[in-house]
């Protein structure tokens, strides 16, 4: 399936990173009455027509998909600060603080809220570069792996997941090979040696 | 043992190395060619790992370098590691180098951690943005263990694009194989 | 002036009251998948859950039966998707786990109790229906004293055909607070000494097992 | 010689396509088995001249010894290759009662045709063992393999699959090109078994 996670490859399918980033916050202006909705995921509501209102991305959508709301571009999204985060990414090797699912959130804000989003195609190219400069500063990350602990400042959900199934298998290599000298990677120490079965063999329930 | 049942861990086992024979052996034909049933103490052979290794712990064999950690080897990884095609010589190069070690030459350690870091770079660079045609040659000369690293970043980068792309997300379940054409 | 230690710890105080049920199943479904052994069943989320999600279903249903406005009936069916495809999600990757190390589950003790009745009974009956299966194809016809399924042979002293959780498998995880030495196993003490509070940390799993157990620490 | 058929037999095994079962190999199969017997003739044939020769069988370390210990560990050699073949077909088919649909019948034919009877035994066993816990949870573990969105989706039929298909909530015909605005739930293991395709855009 496309969006089931594989489990050899990435424990997580990108579809289910973008799951989890449609529970974020966003704010929206709903152009309808409508009664608080009490979900099992919390009470949202109730709506009054023009007045702004705190909802989960999946909700917003699902009303702007109904021509219900219009969406208020996140803060983060706009053209200054994405243009000064950009700046910031492209002079210095620590990745800019960015909201934890902010390649999903937009994602799903261009392909459902584009009236929405003043510029769009601007703020759109923006953080493609950001992602792009981002994505480049992981690999130079990767590169100086040793086998040890490793943590990384600010870097994104979807970016984590690309490169999870790499990285770990790069450090569980590392890990092998500089500790290999001490302990050998034999199974079993020498004391433990098979016997040949050679008494008569009793007939005894097979252990199970 | 516990990987009992993986594939890897079998295969890795099966890569013979030269042995000396530290005891007679009756009752066992080393080599087909003789219907001789008995082994002198010390005539030479190659035997799998998994065998050599027991019989090693029992002082039975001696275990000699194989070919694929000889000086020839060594010095090629030492001139430049990223260009050296450790697939030919063993596709479990790093694995079986693990398990060999503490046999026979403890220096194999070192040589392993050596190769990897450095390999690992070029790994680590043609599987983020190489396109898979171009690195194909480049392919050919990995072990399992790379082989492994770069599909894992290849397929990861694929499925994020894919998600980008949008497209449909039920799929044909992968378990049933390529599509069969259907009966126009 | 509340100190740092304080001030989170009325943080958590907070977070916890208003967490509410569906963030915790996502942690746990979360964790669960990430780890490489499987973890303590949360019955009595689950059975919240569960019950959360039929009372929700038959609100759809009678809002569906007398056409309520149609708009909300969606909106209400989508929260219902989106907490049932959490539940399943979460059960399924358990049964997986219990399928891929059937026989070492039922043979330790400790994670045949961090199992639910329900995932006990099956993994005891995927351990009869795999052994009869191997035991058909293969065990019968070994020689004797070679037709064990757990040792290789009689005299195997360990159980060395049962497949082991790999603990040195790498994770990645954010602690939820400040993490020092005594939130670690000791034995680990050279290892792992602190954690940040929110820091993306690629560590071995084994490592950071006590503290993902006491909830301080979450796998992403 | 030295297990060299189990490691062929593994070999069979790793050449397929990941996920994907070959059909399963018989012959080589028996021939591992079949050389089983023959190590364990072997060793018995030694540890009796052993005896003969009143020697203690379980201390003395001579050429009998060694080459008893070697047929052992050719045994145990074979033992593990037939094994991991069974048990990693087995992993592959516990995939299929998960992905495809509970029923073997609901196995496409060019897939039951690799089985071995135990492993179709085996399948049904399993998808039963699914069936009973699911029954007792009281949740279908079946649907819903990927992450909602629009409860409704839009899906095209690939093979006739005929009139008054009984979906959850209607019944549709669903003849072969017709499209359809189904119940994800409903529409995903058609999918799954290549019978329908999701439009999008």
């Amino acid at each position: 399936m496309a969006g089931q996670s594989d489990s050899t490859m990435s424990l997580f399918s990108s579809e289910e990173i973008e799951f989890m980033a449609e529970d974020e916050m966003v704010e929206i202006v709903p152009n309808l009455r409508m009664d608080s909705l009490n979900f099992i995921c919390g009470d949202y509501g109730p709506f009054y027509p023009q007045l702004a209102a705190q909802v989960p991305i999946w909700l917003a959508l699902a009303l702007k998909k109904r021509g219900k709301c219009t969406i208020r571009l996140p803060q983060w999204m706009s053209i200054e600060n994405l243009t000064q985060v950009l700046e910031a990414e492209r002079d210095s090797h620590a990745f800019q603080p960015l909201p934890f699912h902010y390649v999903e959130i937009s994602r799903l804000l261009f392909d459902l809220a584009r009236e929405d989003i003043p510029d769009m195609y601007m703020v759109r190219s923006l953080i493609e570069d950001i992602r792009d400069v981002r994505f480049h500063k992981v690999e130079t990350n990767l590169e100086k792996f040793t086998a040890s602990t490793v943590t990384w400042k600010n870097m994104s959900a979807m970016e984590v997941n690309v490169i999870r199934a790499f990285a770990g298998r790069a450090l569980q290599a590392f890990y092998k090979h500089d500790n290999e000298q001490q302990t050998p990677d034999t199974d079993r120490t020498l004391d433990k040696q098979p016997q040949i079965p050679t008494d008569r063999p009793k007939r005894n329930l097979k252990p199970r | 043992m516990a990987n009992y049942y993986d594939i890897d861990s079998i295969l890795v086992e099966e890569e013979f190395v030269p042995v000396v024979f530290q005891k007679a052996i009756n009752g066992v034909k080393i080599d087909e060619s003789t219907e001789k049933g008995y082994v002198e103490q010390g005539s030479k052979t190659q035997l799998p790992f998994w065998l050599a290794h027991e019989l090693h712990m029992r002082q039975a064999v001696s275990i000699g370098v194989p070919a694929c950690f000889n000086q020839k080897t060594r010095l090629e990884i030492q001139a430049d590691a990223a260009c050296v095609d450790l697939r030919s010589r063993c596709p479990y190069f790093y694995e079986f180098g693990c398990k060999l070690a503490p046999l026979c030459d403890k220096s194999i350690g070192l040589l392993l951690a050596y190769a990897f870091r450095i390999r690992y770079k070029e790994v680590l660079h043609k599987a983020h943005t190489t396109a898979f045609a171009a690195a194909s040659r480049f392919l050919m000369l990995l072990t399992k263990e790379e082989t492994y690293m770069y599909e894992a970043a290849q397929s990861s980068m694929a499925a994020f694009k894919k998600w980008r792309m949008g497209g449909p997300r039920l799929q044909r379940a992968s378990i049933l194989g390529r599509k069969r054409k259907p009966a126009e | 002036m509340a100190t740092e230690e304080s001030a989170s710890v009325m943080d958590d105080y907070e977070t916890l009251i208003s967490t509410t049920d569906v963030e915790l199943l996502k942690r746990a479904w979360r964790n669960e998948k990430a780890a490489p052994e499987i973890l303590q069943f949360e019955s009595s989320l689950v059975q919240r859950i569960k019950e959360q999600i039929e009372l929700a279903e038959q609100n759809v249903e009678i809002s569906e039966a007398n056409n309520i406005d149609p708009l909300t009936v969606s909106l209400y069916q989508m929260d219902l998707d989106r907490t049932q495809f959490l539940l399943r999600s979460y059960l399924r990757v358990r049964l997986q786990k219990i399928e891929k190390y059937l026989f070492y589950v039922l043979k330790t003790d400790e994670y045949l109790n961090r199992l639910s009745k329900q995932e006990q009974m099956f993994a005891r009956r995927c351990t009869d229906d795999l052994g009869s299966h191997l035991d058909e194809t293969v065990l019968a016809k070994l020689p004797d004293n070679y037709q064990s399924i757990l040792k290789q042979s009689i005299t195997s002293e360990e159980d060395d055909m049962v497949p082991v959780p790999r603990l040195d498998t790498f994770v990645i995880c954010k602690a939820k607070q400040y993490l020092s030495g005594l939130d670690f196993e000791p034995e680990y003490s050279m290892e792992i000494t602190e954690m940040e509070r929110d820091l993306l940390t690629f560590v071995c799993y084994k490592f950071i097992k006590k503290p993902l157990e006491n909830g301080k620490i979450d796998l992403v | 010689m030295y297990a060299r058929k189990g490691y062929e037999l593994i070999k069979d095994l790793a050449n397929g396509e990941k996920g994907q079962l070959q059909p399963f190999n018989e012959d080589l199969f028996n021939q591992v088995v079949d050389q089983c017997s023959q190590h364990y003739l072997e060793l018995q044939a030694l540890i009796r001249k052993m005896q003969e020769e009143s020697v203690d069988v379980r201390e003395t370390r001579n050429a009998e010894h060694y080459g008893a210990l070697i047929h052992h560990l050719s045994l145990i050699r074979n033992k593990r290759c037939l094994m991991a073949y069974v048990h990693n077909r087995a992993e592959i088919i516990q995939s299929f009662a998960w992905k495809v649909g509970l029923e073997l019948l609901e196995l496409p034919e060019e897939v039951q045709e690799k089985l071995s009877l135990s492993e179709k035994n085996y399948f049904g066993k399993h998808s039963a063992a699914l069936q009973t816990y699911m029954a007792e949870v009281g949740i279908d573990l079946n649907v819903d393999m990927v992450p909602p969105k629009d409860p409704y989706i839009k899906v095209r039929v690939l093979d006739d699959m005929g009139e008054g298909i009984l979906l959850s909530d209607k019944t549709a015909n669903l003849a072969r090109h017709s499209m359809h605005f189904l119940k994800r739930t409903d529409a995903e293991q058609y999918i799954a078994r290549g019978l329908m395709e999701e439009l999008t855009g």
